[in-house]
């Protein structure tokens, strides 16, 4: 069965849901290594995405429309470092689709590798500078391993989503060399970046997104 | 327990702020129609000159859009509170003032700042609006000296701003307007201290935790963690602990003149402020520096954040001549 | 728990305030030769012209000492933290000041600074300078309407002062300048509300008690119990009723203008004073009056007080003139 | 024996300790009906007093310059409402033994009714405004009423004390009419005058130093 539009609406829907259920708890982490606002950045940005996307008529939008849609609607919503990250995210999973009139399993790997691309590509960080790279690597990386005729869609995204929270805890270790907490040195060790935090939110969103696809 | 704010809907905070300013001083702002976060001042944009644009998150009130106006910035793109705005504000902004020569894009050196504002750019530059920017970096608190480029923007601001809005407003070319940017910046030093934190209008809770008599040397204007959290100082004690660094930095020969800011975090009151002054007043005598203008008070805040910055701007006799010029913001006249 | 504060010896701060206030403005203050809490404006006072002296208790900066300037103020008398000056300092401000025709004081309607200001005002007879006094009188939330004698003077100061400080640069005769200020008093409107209370430098404990989700309207400047207490409402609502009261002693009609002035008490953020700005305009936009030009900031404080306060005046043809008038002071540039 | 300058002195010095103890009482109780700065201007006016009458010469200088040069530090020192009133007070004092070299209990007790007019002649105020003239005037009385040959000094100035204790608690029944607390109306019952808590402090010390005189 392909993922269709009103099934990516209802993907942003689910991550707006727990993302905000989790906003408080982002700010606090936010408040200790860095400006505590990233639980309502990323508030603000989910609830945009899904509400412009909610808005699309699922019978004459492609997913791709709704990728790219989701991605202005996140960045004019939120502008601070969240808003470009995800915004290129989302652009480059709508541009890893273009044309398609719905996904396959295959076509949503694709995008969600591509998310984690854009991050990377706009925000310059490699793994181990304790920002949200930290949970996209590891997640798209397992994902992308675990992807081979006969594995189950669901257990990739499981995967993924373990590999994210791992990251994310991960970071707890870490100095910072991207981002606000870059000029706190060894003070910032002993905290969770926050974006890493909110990125294994969304990847758990998409991992129960696809559970509920497959079962 | 919730900060008590006069605020309607936290999330409204913002729209509503500029609202307000826009009812208050008519006669020197607008809004781009539609675009209600891209602020433009009334007087100084024109044919000819290099279009200024600041911006930066909201929290910092006067700055950045009470330095919008003739003599200063043309125009400030306004982010959420202490989060960059997006790349549309700032392309309006950009439009609004383009006189034909470039456009100059000052703000503060944040990750946030510098991926929204490059987005801008390289969209503009698809209309063939030619920016250039310079990033301010005066928070010596931030970053060692070997690496000023890796430094946060602060207070320093208003001097920088206002160095670089000047040169605009004397029609200096694009090249001379990003030297004389460049060069306010590398010549401008600011380190602050906080005591107690703010909160967001969204969350009404304290965004870092303090002790009760403690504070935190090298805080960042949005509540970023500074280099040391020690126990409150006198007045006396901070200011030379502040100025210590400032001075080493600054590395100024006796005659110098310096430009001043002392400037308030958000609930500091002037009184403090001024006890503060008087002490830079005597390190400044000691170094045998001279000091040719000061402003005292409320310029670049973390909403109602306790503590403050003390900012020096080394100057010469151009970024004198600069900080001199006149100007005439909403909030800010000389 | 003590309030943080950067200060040196609380007993100092005033003085030591002070001493920063002349080292960050020498071109506009200068204090009276062994009388240091007698500051006089460099440019202003002169041969003719009526003298203008304010002033008052310290914490409540910018006023007073930063309306002293060409076209505004020519001397302050400055007192300890929410205490009048004693007469010695108010009469070396008059001495300084007097121009032969006349010294007019003004200053907020306190039993403490009444009794001191006579005091000078006796003692300056004997030395043959003629003294008259205006008391500004515009917290509408301190006295009945038809008690308007008895009522605090407040941030309305700001206006009242610039109109009367007009009049006096513009040589006015002594009575004209009387008239005038006083004019200017009784078309004048304040009204505040306080969120938290502030500290005294000597004892570093809240000046009040408030709980954690209530406000206070009409709360004085310093700290004064004020007419009711209830639960923090919005901006709007806090808005509103602030602005009933103004609006109803105002009693003007359609197309009338007016001055208009947001005031933080000291902590709250211009965030939230341009958030009221935007009501306040909705509110004389639905009364049909006209914003011939609006403040918004920190204008009367009392320290790091949390709240604010709405100022109206009425504006005439003379007060707008005056109001329009130009003057440079340290704190304050129009 | 008569009461010498150097006893004065020693009286101003008694008061200026007295008051400090209370100084921050003094603050809690005008931050309930006034501006808080009670204590601060009471004991910056009794402390500069004490001082400036200690810097004077014993031996070359008549009380009643001591009453004036206290009156003069107390108004530099306070500003305030304080100020005025009691450098009134001192100054009617002084004035009330004008050339005695020394002072008898007759002349002390002149000096001490003086006081109570120089308040009440500088204030305005009448008792029932809830002021410190509540506390001052009962005093005074009581400490005229009392004075008749052979009285003794210290028990007047019991008396007197007391009255300015019952003074001071009567005025928690009042409104105000004079000062910050009168606009408050009702809403300053339940609390006492912070001048009038003061005013009984003051003039304790007054009945210590009688007692310690005669005793
Ligand atoms: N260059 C970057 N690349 C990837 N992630 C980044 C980068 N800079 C910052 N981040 C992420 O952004 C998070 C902070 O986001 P947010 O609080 O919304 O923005 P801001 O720092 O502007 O307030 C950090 O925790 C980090 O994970
Ligand atoms: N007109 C007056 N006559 C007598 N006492 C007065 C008068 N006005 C005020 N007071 C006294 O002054 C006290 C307040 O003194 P203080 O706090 O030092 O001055 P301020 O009110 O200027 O802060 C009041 O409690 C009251 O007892
Ligand atoms: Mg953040
Ligand atoms: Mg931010
Ligand atoms: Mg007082
Ligand atoms: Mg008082």
């Amino acid at each position: 069965m392909a993922i269709t539009t009103k099934d990516l609406q209802h993907l942003f829907a689910m991550i707006a849901v727990d993302i905000l259920a989790q906003r408080d708890h982002l700010c606090e982490l936010d408040g200790a290594i860095g400006d505590g606002d990233h639980g309502i950045a990323m508030d603000a940005g989910c609830e945009a995405a899904a509400r412009a996307v909610a808005a699309l008529d699922a019978t004459q939008t492609p997913p791709t429309a709704v990728f790219n849609t989701a991605a202005k609607a996140f960045l004019n919503a939120v502008g601070a470092s969240s808003g470009p990250l995800y915004a290129t995210a989302f652009m480059r999973a709508g541009a890893a689709v273009k044309d398609r009139p719905e996904l396959s399993d295959d076509d949503f790997l694709r995008a969600f590798a591509a998310m984690a691309e854009g991050i990377q590509e706009r925000g310059k960080a490699k793994p181990g500078e304790k920002t949200m790279v930290d949970a996209w690597r590891p997640a798209a990386d397992a994902a992308l391993d675990a992807w081979q005729p006969g594995a189950s869609f669901h257990q990739c995204f499981d995967l993924a989503e373990r590999a994210a929270r791992r990251g994310c805890e991960a970071t707890r270790d870490m100095t910072a060399a991207k981002g606000r907490a870059s000029r706190l040195g060894e003070r910032v060790i002993g905290h969770i970046d926050p974006g890493a935090a909110s990125a294994a939110i969304v990847i758990a969103s998409i991992a129960k997104f696809a559970q509920h696809r497959d079962g | 327990m919730k900060t008590k704010k006069l605020i309607n809907a936290g999330a409204d905070a913002v729209d509503e702020m500029l609202q307000g300013v826009l009812a208050a001083h008519p006669e020197h702002l607008y809004a781009v129609d539609s675009m209600p976060r891209a602020i433009i001042a009334r007087n100084g944009p024109r044919k000819g000159k290099v279009g200024l644009v600041i911006g930066g998150g909201s929290g910092h009130e006067p700055t950045f859009l009470g330095y919008v106006g003739k003599g200063l910035a043309d125009a400030a793109a306004i982010g959420n509170v202490f989060a960059s705005p997006p790349p549309d504000p700032i392309m309006a902004c950009a439009m609004a003032v383009d006189g034909g020569v470039g456009v100059l894009f000052m703000y503060g050196n944040y990750a946030g700042d510098v991926m929204n504002f490059d987005m801008a750019a390289e969209m503009l530059a698809l209309d063939d609006i030619a920016v250039r920017t310079v990033l301010t970096t005066d928070d010596v608190a931030s970053a060692p000296a070997d690496q000023q480029d890796r430094r946060r923007g602060v207070a320093g601001n208003v001097f920088i701003f206002k160095a670089a809005g000047a040169a605009c407003d004397l029609l200096y070319s694009f090249d001379e307007a990003e030297r004389a940017a460049r060069h306010a910046n590398a010549r401008t030093y600011t380190m602050g201290v906080a005591l107690s934190p703010c909160s967001l209008p969204q969350t009404l809770k304290p965004n870092f935790q303090i002790g009760e008599e403690e504070m935190e040397i090298g805080m960042g204007i949005h509540g970023e963690p500074g280099v040391a959290r020690g126990p409150l100082k006198t007045a006396d004690v901070v200011t030379d602990e502040l100025m210590d660094n400032l001075l080493r930095e600054m590395k100024a020969e006796r005659g110098d003149r310096v430009a001043v800011l002392v400037n308030s975090l958000g609930s500091t009151p002037m009184m403090e402020l001024y006890i503060m002054m008087r002490r830079v007043k005597a390190r400044l005598d000691g170094a045998g520096l001279v000091i040719h203008t000061s402003l005292v008070g409320n310029y670049c805040t973390s909403l109602e954040m306790a503590g403050a910055s003390i900012t020096l701007m080394h100057l010469d006799d151009e970024l004198q001549r600069l900080i001199d010029h006149p100007c005439d913001c909403a909030m800010f006249r000389r």
